[in-house]
């Protein structure tokens, strides 16, 4: 990924509004999904969406330029100085693992509610008021 | 240059697979698109310098999560307007 | 519909708050100061984790020894989604129907070549969660591959199932071991999850002390709790159609 | 081996994972082991307590590494105190519970015991630990094991009460991620001491912007307006303990996460007054929705989020008295309303008739439960000589010392709504006369212990409150405290 570190300086506003918008616009796109969505498989989908958009966040904060991933090679024991920042990368496996739990949980709840109401509609299930 | 070709690539897939998986009436392509979503996610964090993160959203993101909304689509319903067919026909019973 | 509106708007303005925040946040920049005289966390964890903990991947020592009670906290989120899933989709009166289980007609070629992927997809996790501390992967990474290849297994064959007695005991072995682990720290250094003294060389198989342990025990705990993840949910009967 | 904080972790933990395993060789270790374990809760808060008074405060760090690297429990004061209370009160509504899921089959029981359990060890995290992160996920530990219980029973709407909860979870734990996020890239770090020492040096629109986040964030856990909507809902569906455990631990946790970010984490101006506000919007809605519920729960739901406003508009005055008041009806609150829903749960159990009718003359039936409700019920309105009444005086008193006039008349007349609709439903119990069909379930031993263990305690500090006043004094000084807190963790 030799390139990758090269052209970074010349375009860095470039790849600066490329990861940070994507992750911006993932959790816009997802926020949206959840909040105005009415099939609960959708809304679903939109918690999903988010919640790539805050890892894709997560890591690039972490990113340092020219960075090499936080592992130490044989006989490089001192290139820490170029390491990128490994703590980040550390919380969002925390966070995806416990992202699909959350999911798989949301899923289950869905199979349920159909079950009980033959529809997947929000508008639909309202014993509770929503 | 090829490389920012790429990323500019790889960004708009992503937006546009984000924004067909919300809009899609069909819901099994709206959950194949957030596996491509996933794909690019991790390859993006591939090149971030973050391999470990890359490996497991691979894992998880693409497999595991898509086969469980997979699994959730066959046990519910495949159309997201399917609520209204419903409607008609419940409407058409009382009447 | 102004409900509508009402959510455009705060959309709109989550979206414009957070792009005018991360622009203040310079990209790539380095935040993690002076190494050798460490300000911030990760500086300090990238100094100790080869001096003194011997791990190659720094990841895997902040996962493992650094923020390990997150780890376990995080293991138990799994253990916990798996027992709320049971008790959500799982009852004895409903099975009382013939098991019917999400399945893809397959032909023989996909059986046979399931059939030789699965135990390589077994090996492959294996391998992944025991170098965590050397190479890229670990523990989660190591266990959802293992998922994986039981995902495979369990949708191309009607009659393949987990056997659910093993699925407990190696569940409650593996979580058990993690926090045995964390408590022989605590007995013998005083603090929980401490790693040994003895960590061996960096770059070794065997160095790290604990930590590659405490990464097995991990991989298999989240190798099998996503396994009956899939499996509680493959379980569902289809709905009549 | 000597006993410290991480034990409130960690023996839940051996538990959780060994039931699985214990329980097939007894059936019904899932039953007794979590009675062990929060057993063993109370007994490391009474050895650890005296320790905290002593000291002032005492902190344990995980994996061997100092306080700004590795991850540190905290035991203050203040937190100890409330580790305290949520040990006594989880271990009283395990004994409560111990008999009422008998009917369930053995599997089941196994699920419901280790999710109860786990929600209160969840809850302990969230109070004893001191690192954002952590913080999180130990509320995801609280969270998926509530979205569990809430959609235990079949039978009822839990499933969607249950999805509107997790809806609302994860929304929280996205925004608390990105609050972590915002903060980690401003001071490099995650520790709550060494965050706080830094947060001067950090940029005032950075600063504000991340709190917006851990507001809106832990304000979803701690129920604030307008983001509650899911707790009656929650509450009313799950499994009566539950409910309990609801009302007196998992809010608990979430007011002290709230306020422990905002009162040691941050230092932005303007946040008391937000939380008065707040606050104070949260206690008249939820209280006005209180009069108008026909369901026993749902009323004592909305009343459970009023005293929660109530807390917050303590909180936020911000004086010492207050904060004393504050922690004061904190302890209130879990005490009465859990022994709220468990008697009241009993009444539910024999009425057919889920609505508030089914309680009309049911004192007939049930006198001894009927007396602790309504001796609940006059506590929590604050009547004396019950401890509910000291909590509200104090506050009072704090609000007149800072002459926030407005805010007397309006605690004042919130609590006439409170009468309203606390003293219709004890109406109901004594004098009205029962048309519902009814059947009959006796309240078993071991909740009769429960429930006059913790009205005793109501009675006792109500009559001599100079019992828990010192340590009250002491929990409020530690919370306002905040160098020595930064001083004690980083040394």
């Amino acid at each position: 990924m030799m390139e990758f570190s090269e052209i970074f300086f010349k375009y860095k506003d470039l790849i600066t509004v490329a990861v940070y918008g994507t992750a911006i616009m993932l959790i816009i796109i997802g926020l949206y999904g959840v909040l105005l969505k009415k099939h609960l498989v959708k809304i679903a989908i939109g918690l999903t969406i988010m919640d790539s958009g805050i890892n894709l966040l997560f890591v690039a904060v972490g990113y340092i330029q020219n960075g090499t991933a936080p592992i130490f090679s044989p006989g490089h024991e001192g290139d820490a100085i170029r390491m990128v920042d490994p703590v980040p990368q550390a919380l969002v496996l925390t966070a995806i693992v416990i992202g699909f739990a959350v999911t798989a949980l949301a899923l289950s709840l869905i199979i349920r509610l159909y079950k009980h109401h033959h529809t997947a509609n929000i508008d639909q299930i309202n014993s509770l008021k929503w | 240059m090829a490389m920012i070709l790429f990323l500019v690539v790889m960004v708009i897939i992503i937006l546009a697979a984000a924004i067909y998986a919300i809009l899609q009436k069909d819901l099994l392509y709206a959950v194949l698109a957030t596996g491509v979503i996933s794909v690019i996610l991790s390859i993006f964090f591939y090149l971030l310098q973050a391999p470990d993160v890359a490996i497991t959203e691979a894992a998880i993101g693409i497999a595991l999560t898509t086969i469980i909304f997979i699994i959730t689509i066959r046990n519910t319903t495949r159309d997201e307007d399917e609520y209204k067919e419903n409607h008609v026909e419940k409407f058409n019973k009382k009447n | 519909m102004l409900k509508k509106y009402i959510i455009f708007a705060l959309i709109a303005i989550l979206g414009f708050y957070l792009a005018s925040t991360f622009k203040e946040i310079p990209f790539g920049a380095n935040r993690l100061g002076d190494l050798n005289d460490p300000e911030t966390v990760s500086a300090f964890y990238l100094q100790k984790s080869p001096e003194d903990l011997h791990v190659a991947n720094a990841i895997t020592a902040i996962v493992v020894n650094f923020r390990g009670f997150d780890t376990l906290g995080e293991v138990t989120v799994l253990f916990l989604a798996v027992t709320g899933l049971t008790s959500i989709l799982y009852r004895k009166e409903e099975e009382e129907d013939e098991e019917e289980r999400l399945s893809i007609p397959s032909s023989s070629l996909v059986r046979t070549g399931a059939k030789i992927l699965f135990p390589l997809i077994l090996v492959l996790g294996m391998y992944v969660f025991i170098h965590g501390h050397l190479t890229p992967g670990g523990g989660f990474q190591g266990g959802a591959i293992i998922a994986t290849g039981f995902l495979l297994m369990l949708i191309t064959y009607k009659t393949f199932f987990t056997n659910h007695n093993v699925m407990t005991w190696l569940e409650s072995i593996a979580g058990l071991g993690f926090v045995i682990a964390g408590l022989y720290g605590l007995i013998v250094y005083g603090s929980f999850l401490q790693n040994t003294a003895w960590t061996g060389n960096l770059n070794d198989l065997l160095s790290g002390g604990l930590i590659p342990l405490i990464y097995i025990f991990i991989g298999l705990k989240v190798g099998t709790e996503l396994t009956s993840v899939l499996d509680i949910l493959l379980n569902i009967k289809p709905r009549k159609k | 081996m000597v006993i410290s904080p991480v034990h409130y972790i960690v023996a839940p933990l051996l538990a959780a994972f060994a039931i699985a395993l214990l329980s097939k060789i007894y059936k019904n270790a899932a039953r007794i082991v979590p009675g062990i374990v929060l057993f063993y809760n109370i007994v490391i808060s009474l050895v650890l307590m005296p320790q905290v008074l002593e000291k002032g405060m005492i902190s344990e760090v995980i994996a061997g590494w100092e306080a700004p690297w590795g991850i540190n429990l905290v035991l203050t004061p203040f937190s100890g105190f409330l580790t305290t209370a949520v040990s006594v009160i989880g271990f009283a509504i395990w004994l409560y519970g111990y008999k009422f899921k008998v009917r369930l089959q053995g599997g089941e029981v196994k699920y419901y015991e280790i999710l109860q359990m786990m929600m209160i060890a969840g809850s302990l995290g969230v109070i004893i630990t001191g690192d954002l992160f952590n913080m999180f996920v130990f509320i995801e530990i609280v969270g998926i094991t509530a979205y569990s219980l809430t959609a235990f029973y079949r039978h009822r709407d839990g499933a969607e009460a249950s999805f509107k909860y997790l809806l609302i979870g994860s929304l929280a734990s996205i925004f608390l991620l990105m609050g972590i996020l915002i903060i980690y890239t401003q001071t490099g770090s995650l520790n709550m001491a060494q965050i706080a020492e830094r947060m001067p040096m950090v940029p005032q629109t950075m600063k504000v912007t991340a709190l917006i986040f851990f507001l809106i964030a832990l304000g979803i856990e701690a129920e604030m307006f307008p983001m509650n909507g899911w707790a009656p809902d929650a509450y009313s569906q799950a499994p009566s303990p539950t409910s309990a455990v609801f009302a007196a631990v998992v809010s608990v946790a979430g007011v002290y996460a709230l306020i422990r970010v905002t009162f040691t984490v941050f230092d932005v101006e303007g946040v008391h007054q937000y939380l008065i506000v707040m606050g104070f919007v949260t206690m008249l809605v939820a209280e006005i929705s209180a009069v108008a519920q026909v369901n026993l729960k749902r009323m004592l739901a909305y009343s459970s989020l009023g005293q929660m406003g109530l807390v917050l508009i303590a909180f936020g005055i911000g004086s010492h008295l207050a904060v004393f008041g504050a922690i004061f009806l904190m302890l209130n609150h879990a005490v009465i309303k859990a022994l709220l829903f468990m008697s009241g749960s009993y009444f539910i159990y024999n009425s057919d008739d889920k609505r508030l009718i089914g309680l009309n003359g049911i004192h007939k039936r049930l006198p001894f439960v009927s007396a602790i409700f309504s001796i609940a019920a006059f506590a929590i309105i604050g009547f004396p000589p019950f401890s509910g009444f000291w909590s509200k005086f104090y506050i009072l008193i704090a609000a007149g010392d800072e002459n926030m006039i407005f805010l007397i008349i309006g605690i004042l007349m919130v609590t006439i709504i409170e009468l309203v609709y606390y003293l219709r439903t004890v109406a109901r119990i004594y004098f009205y006369k029962d048309e519902v069909e009814h059947t009959e379930h006796k309240p078993s031993i071991n909740a009769i212990v429960a429930m006059s263990f913790l009205t005793l305690f109501i009675i006792v500090i109500g009559i001599y409150p100079n019992l828990i006043t010192g340590y009250l004094h002491q929990a409020a000084d530690s919370l306002l405290d905040k160098a020595s807190y930064i001083q004690h963790i980083l040394k």
